[in-house]
């Protein structure tokens, strides 16, 4: 036992290196995913955000920028360790993060509670649009339901009679087919949830053919969705509109490649977005990492020139909290999709559009802007947040 | 009437992924005592060597061809290595070990390949379907992949059943005991046997490979149903594990398929599909549950 | 008085071989009974069979003329029906005490308490003692029973199954691999344990049986050739072809 | 007194001081990490007493902790968020969960009883991820930390440490106490060889399902004490990886050693925690590090205290 204290002491010193942030720094901590499949999309966040800070000579808001990236394993009580880490001992000003939405439910009180910010470039889930919104808390992505609801109107719009419906049995997916009801007023031709993590969809694909509906309308993120769109492919379904969210996007697209082309679906941002910004950074993304960038990547740039913003409006003084807030709030970036505000819950008001899936003359694939669907959308949830 | 036809066809291909997978394991536990968690994981090396050798030959068949040697390799070199120092040991250190082994791996390919999914064409021979009913096609890959599987368990049963390696296989699974007491060279058998299994598992992997995205992690999954297959039909035994897979396989598909129409006629349609919702997923932990229950020893025990 | 062990045709088979033909024997109470036979005639399963380790295809078994087929291993040690073991089989990592204690205390029936150290259980812990001193292990209550000789082992396997308490003691090879020192202490071990406790004893050692026995049955090939008193057995010529006449041969 | 004794008096003296020297450091997030600890301890330590003690492998280890986490979970909802309330809940919840899985499990021997647990565990765990009342995958935010006996003494982080602490405390002094019982001595017997044990008259199924019962019970503790640290229970709380995990951490501490267990689940938190910190491809090193113990035998407290 004497021995083991020893390599406890000599642990718990190697774990707390620590030390308090230095004058005219300042100190970013992200947690995102990045075991696991799910590893890809916060590698493009962290990627993405890298890239901003680069460009920005490694400054943001002119303070030397300090970014310490940990991995939350996609487990909420690891994460909720590594976020107070990032708090107590690397006394980060900002935690940047999550990837997923479970992993926002158990770091969100942790974070609001101290005396950082978080900034989420991608999760964004009801609760804290709504009620739970959090004047600490904010998210440079969209409000989750509001992807699905662009297909849903594009599917209204469009005069479809019936859709089938097909999501993984889990929050996420649930939330994703209401999304998309909440504009569809067709008929359902059927709802079919997936287990988590369904390899083979055979299955359920069988059962599109059966029932022949006007259009399909799923979510399936990750490697769930690149062996759906192959196999739907390959079952000779492409006559049938494929819209879904999360399921082909520049993450999934390498190994989808030809079976995706042609198939729907519904963003804030394309790569092929036609401003200058955009351009320069999807081309910056390219050379620096060899991959066609996501959604996520350049939610993480926003949010690195977001963070820059805000730093420069409160004029470098990070203790003033109130002050960084206000700017933070403001918004007052240029970012990669354009036009960009908050709402008074801290979600964006931005522009969606319809997207499609096309092989670019490099050989790439990439999704493109067909066009735009919702203009200056903000969620449906802000009205109840306290905040003003 | 077709709609059921395609689905059985869909579970019967599900059953023959499965039961790529679970032949080697369930020979593995059998023959040689040992709980092998990375097999999921050497069934995932199967289809990234699959990938990557397809993709450098830029030809299918090379590539398979050249992905069963480098799987066998694979796991001789782990043979060699670990688990060799393992056989005669607490199952608790195998399964530490074993465990140790897939975080490794997992991350190895990771830093090797990358962490999105890749995936493979179908060859050029075997693109395209076949119409079973209106408005699906069926994959020619898929029903080349079901005959795949059915030649293999076929081979498999020859072996072990018409062979003097088979023989002992078999003595060894049904009493290791009598191996030695045969005077068998039990340190080349028990190599035989996982060079087998992890042949198979290579296979499984690069067979699926057109068919699924190769990604970090696909094993592990994989690992518990192959886990259920092997349990329910009985460990050590080929036979079982062929009859078992084919059964979880159809089991998982009709139900998924056919479940919440089923349950729908027995209730009211929301709570139906709540119901449906949670159980359908559980089907096949369900369906083991009460095999043990009636037969502890899985469907077809090897006798011991 | 009848009968304490009765079996009704008894047969048992592993795929082609039977193990147990049509056995039919009864043991009466107070004596001791010794089952020989050349090797592979079924006597360790009849004895599995008898204790409830095995069940039998056909036939059945009576104890105390209560009907005991159908009653598992635990239930029949619990009616007294007691066996050891061929293979000294014990818990080598509990220390010979131990090993006789929980004997003791699965007689006690007092197992569901769990906070009090079982290892201080002075009834327990004396009627082990007893058992030990009673075989000649006394000294040897400390260590470990992985530590000990293999005639020692031999002997705590008696201890362990007298502190059961048993109506009927299944003795399954109590001499095998004991040195002739140790052969004759077992054997006088048994002759005064003879008068306590009904027994069955298996045994290849025939100095032994016929020192002991006050019946003898013979099993070969699975079949019961003959029962009766050592001298009738020692004499009868069927047995002497099955089985003694090999032995006096070779 | 022996070293015994002893020694774990000194281990949890030991523990006692940790949040003493983390206010030298970063308090909270030391505390946390600590506390998460202590918490697996407990659980890794209920594990070892079916495991090392009883010789049943589970499989499904953190279904319990999950079972015991939403059972917090559902009570601070409705207003009944006290400790000892939930533990009080939590306890036959999950003992009753174990007597009825193990029922069945019990039947089976070997590799066909590890599977079993383990297809209990998924199958509670795909109930929860589809139970939208309680947020299904996303899991459940807890308001607030519980209170003990009416007080809010937990709502301190130091406070919560020396509950979790107290737990394992109690919990070893319980464990071991069972152990060197009747019921643990044929428990321990049954470990060694079953035949034997049932020829002296024992019916092992009785024996195990009440370790079982006892295993399930200490580990929803766990699960009570992890749903409060967190604020936040999910159901990759109960994941068949971390039942792994659980069984990764009392293999490395030592089979059958219950200090070992707690040894084993600090070791392999406290080391992923640091390795993660200095690398994104922790695999890569704790991976190695198992095997290398594995193949070396008896874990870790094989190597403080030189064997069983």
């Amino acid at each position: 036992m004497k021995r083991c204290l020893s390599v406890l002491t000599a642990l718990a010193a190697l774990a707390f290196p620590g030390g308090a942030s230095a004058e005219g720094k300042v100190k970013i901590g992200m947690i995102v995913t990045l075991s696991g499949p799910p590893a890809v999309l916060g590698g493009q966040i962290r990627d993405g955000f890298a890239l901003a800070v680069k460009k920005l000579g490694g400054k943001l808001g002119g303070l030397d920028a300090d970014i310490v990236v940990v991995d939350d394993q996609l487990k909420p009580d690891i994460a909720v360790t590594k976020v107070k880490g990032l708090l107590e001992r690397d006394h980060v000003d900002f935690v940047v993060g999550p990837v997923f939405s479970n992993i926002l439910q158990a770091i969100e009180k942790p974070v609001t509670a101290s005396s950082a910010f978080l900034i989420s470039p991608n999760a964004g889930t009801s609760n804290f649009a709504g009620k739970q919104c959090n004047a600490n808390f904010f998210v440079t992505s969209y409000q989750n339901d509001q992807v699905h609801e662009v297909l849903g109107k594009y599917a209204q719009d469009k005069g479809y009679k019936s859709a089938f419906l097909l999501a993984p049995n889990y929050q996420a997916g649930r939330d994703a087919l209401d999304g998309f009801k909440k504009q569809f007023k067709g008929r359902i031709a059927d709802e079919v949830y997936t287990p988590l993590g369904q390899l083979d969809f055979s299955a359920e694909l069988a059962k599109i053919a059966a029932d022949k509906p006007d259009a399909v309308f799923t979510f399936m993120p990750g490697g769930m969705g690149v062996n759906l769109v192959k196999q739907y492919a390959q079952a000779g379904l492409k006559t049938i509109p494929f819209l879904s969210a999360f399921t082909t996007d520049e993450s999934t697209l390498p190994a989808q490649k030809d079976a995706a082309v042609g198939d729907l679906g519904g963003a804030n941002w394309a790569p092929d977005m036609d401003n200058p910004q955009s351009k320069a950074f999807v081309a910056a993304y390219e050379a620096a990492y060899g991959a066609v960038p996501a959604t996520y990547a350049m939610q993480a740039y926003d949010t690195a020139m977001l963070i820059d913003s805000a730093i420069r409006t409160a004029g470098g003084k990070l203790s003033d909290r109130d002050a960084l807030r206000a700017a933070l709030k403001k918004g007052d970036f240029v970012s990669l999709r354009g036009g960009f505000k908050f709402s008074t819950n801290h979600y964006p008001i931005q522009d969606f559009y319809l997207t499609k899936v096309a092989k670019r003359a490099d050989g790439k694939y990439e999704t493109e802007i067909v066009e735009r669907v919702f203009k200056d959308y903000g969620d449906s949830y802000a009205k109840d947040c306290p905040l003003k | 009437m077709a709609l059921l036809l395609v689905q059985t066809l869909n579970g019967l291909q599900l059953g023959i992924i499965l039961f790529l997978i679970s032949a080697g394991l369930t020979l593995v536990f059998g023959v040689m005592n040992f709980v092998n968690l990375a097999h999921g994981a050497q069934y995932m090396v199967g289809a990234y060597l699959a990938a990557w050798l397809i993709g450098l030959t830029g030809n299918f068949w090379l590539g398979l061809a050249l992905t069963l040697p480098a799987t066998l390799a694979f796991g001789l070199a782990l043979e060699a290595l670990i688990y060799r120092h393992l056989y005669n040991r607490d199952p608790l250190d195998q399964i530490l070990a074993t465990f140790g082994l897939i975080l490794f791996i997992d991350e190895g390919v990771k830093t090797i390949w990358g962490a999105e999914p890749i995936s493979v064409d179908t060859p050029a021979a075997l693109a395209g379907g076949v119409a079973l009913m209106p408005g699906l096609l069926y994959p020619i890959y898929r029903l080349a992949l079901i005959g795949a599987g059915l030649a293999v368990a076929a081979l498999l049963y020859l072996i072990v059943n018409h062979t003097r390696v088979g023989m002992r296989v078999r003595a060894g699974a049904s009493n290791s005991a009598m191996i030695s007491a045969l005077g068998i060279d039990i340190g080349r058998l028990f190599l035989i046997v996982f060079g087998l299994g992890a042949t198979l598992a290579g296979l499984a992997g690069a067979l699926v490979a057109p068919i699924l995205s190769v990604e970090p992690g696909m094993g592990d999954s994989v690992l518990i149903l192959v886990f259920v297959v092997i349990v329910i039909g009985g460990v050590g035994s080929i036979r079982g594990a062929f009859l078992g897979a084919l059964l979880v396989g159809l089991i998982d598909t009709l139900g998924r398929a056919f479940g919440p129409a089923l349950l729908d006629l027995a209730m009211n349609p929301s709570a139906a599909s709540q119901t449906g919702r949670s159980l359908t997923p559980m089907l096949i932990y369900l369906l083991m549950a009460g095999v043990l229950f009636v037969r502890p020893s899985g469907l077809f025990p090897v006798k011991r | 008085m009848s009968a304490i062990l009765r079996l009704e045709g008894l047969s048992k088979r592993f795929g082609a071989l039977a193990v147990s033909q049509d056995i039919c024997l009864e043991l009466a109470p107070g004596r001791l009974h010794a089952l020989i036979g050349p090797n592979g005639a079924g006597k360790t399963s009849l004895i599995n069979q008898i204790s409830g380790a095995l069940a039998p295809d056909a036939g059945r078994i009576f104890f105390e003329d209560e009907d005991v087929t159908r009653l598992g291993l635990a239930q029949r040690a619990r009616r007294g029906l007691v066996r050891s073991f061929q293979v000294a089989s014990l818990f080598d990592g509990f220390s010979a005490l131990d090993n006789v204690a929980l004997a003791a205390q699965a007689r006690a029936g007092s197992s569901f308490r769990f906070f009090a150290r079982a290892g201080k259980a002075a009834d327990l812990n004396a009627k082990a003692r007893v058992a030990l001193d009673r075989v000649g292990l006394g000294e040897r209550v400390g260590r470990r029973a992985g530590e000990l000789s293999h005639g020692e082992r031999r002997l705590l396997e008696i201890a362990v199954a007298l502190a059961c308490q048993p109506r009927l003691l299944l003795l399954d090879e109590p001499f095998a691999g004991l040195g002739v020192e140790e052969s004759a202490e077992a054997l006088a071990l048994l002759q005064t344990l003879k008068t306590e406790v009904t027994m069955l004893l298996v045994e290849h050692d025939m100095e032994a049986v016929f020192a002991l026995a006050d019946d003898v049955s013979v099993l070969v090939g699975g079949r019961l050739i003959a029962s009766g008193a050592p001298e009738a057995i020692r004499q009868s010529p069927a047995v002497r072809e099955a089985y003694l006449g090999e032995e006096e041969a070779a | 007194m022996n070293w015994r004794a002893v020694v774990p008096g000194f281990g949890f003296a030991a523990l006692a001081l940790v949040p003493l020297a983390a206010r030298w450091g970063p308090e909270a997030y030391a505390l946390n990490l600590a506390t998460r600890a202590l918490i697996f301890a407990l659980a890794a330590m209920s594990l070892q007493f079916m495991l090392g003690c009883g010789g049943l492998v589970s499989f499904g280890q953190a279904a319990y902790l999950g079972l015991g986490a939403y059972a917090a979970a559902i009570l601070a909802r409705y207003g009944g968020g006290d400790l000892l309330l939930e533990a009080g809940t939590a306890i036959p919840a999950a003992a009753l969960f174990a007597v009825a899985t193990s029922a069945i499990s019990l039947r089976a021997k070997g590799v066909y009883y590890i599977m079993s647990t383990l297809a209990f565990g998924q199958m509670l765990y795909f109930f929860f991820v589809s139970l939208s009342a309680l947020g299904g995958d996303d899991g459940v935010t807890l308001d607030a930390r519980a209170r003990l006996a009416g007080t809010d003494w937990l709502a301190s982080d130091r406070a919560f440490y020396y509950a979790a602490l107290a737990a394992l405390a109690l919990g070893y002094l319980l464990l071991d106490r069972i152990v060197g019982s009747r019921f643990g001595r044929v428990l321990g017997a049954i470990r060694q060889n079953p035949l034997r044990v049932r020829a002296l008259g024992f019916e092992p199924f009785r024996y195990q399902l009440a370790a079982c019962a006892i295993s399930a019970a200490l580990c929803a503790v766990a699960g009570v004490l992890l749903a409060n640290l967190n604020s936040f229970v999910s159901p990759a709380f109960m994941t068949w990886q971390r039942s792994g995990d659980l069984i990764v951490m009392t293999v490395l501490g030592g089979v059958g050693s219950l200090g070992g267990a707690i040894l084993g689940a600090l070791a392999y938190l406290l080391a992923s925690e640091l390795v993660s910190t200095y690398t994104e491809h922790s695999g890569l090193w704790i991976g190695p590090a198992l095997v290398l113990v594995a193949l070396r035998g008896r874990g870790l407290a094989g190597l403080v205290w030189g064997g069983r």
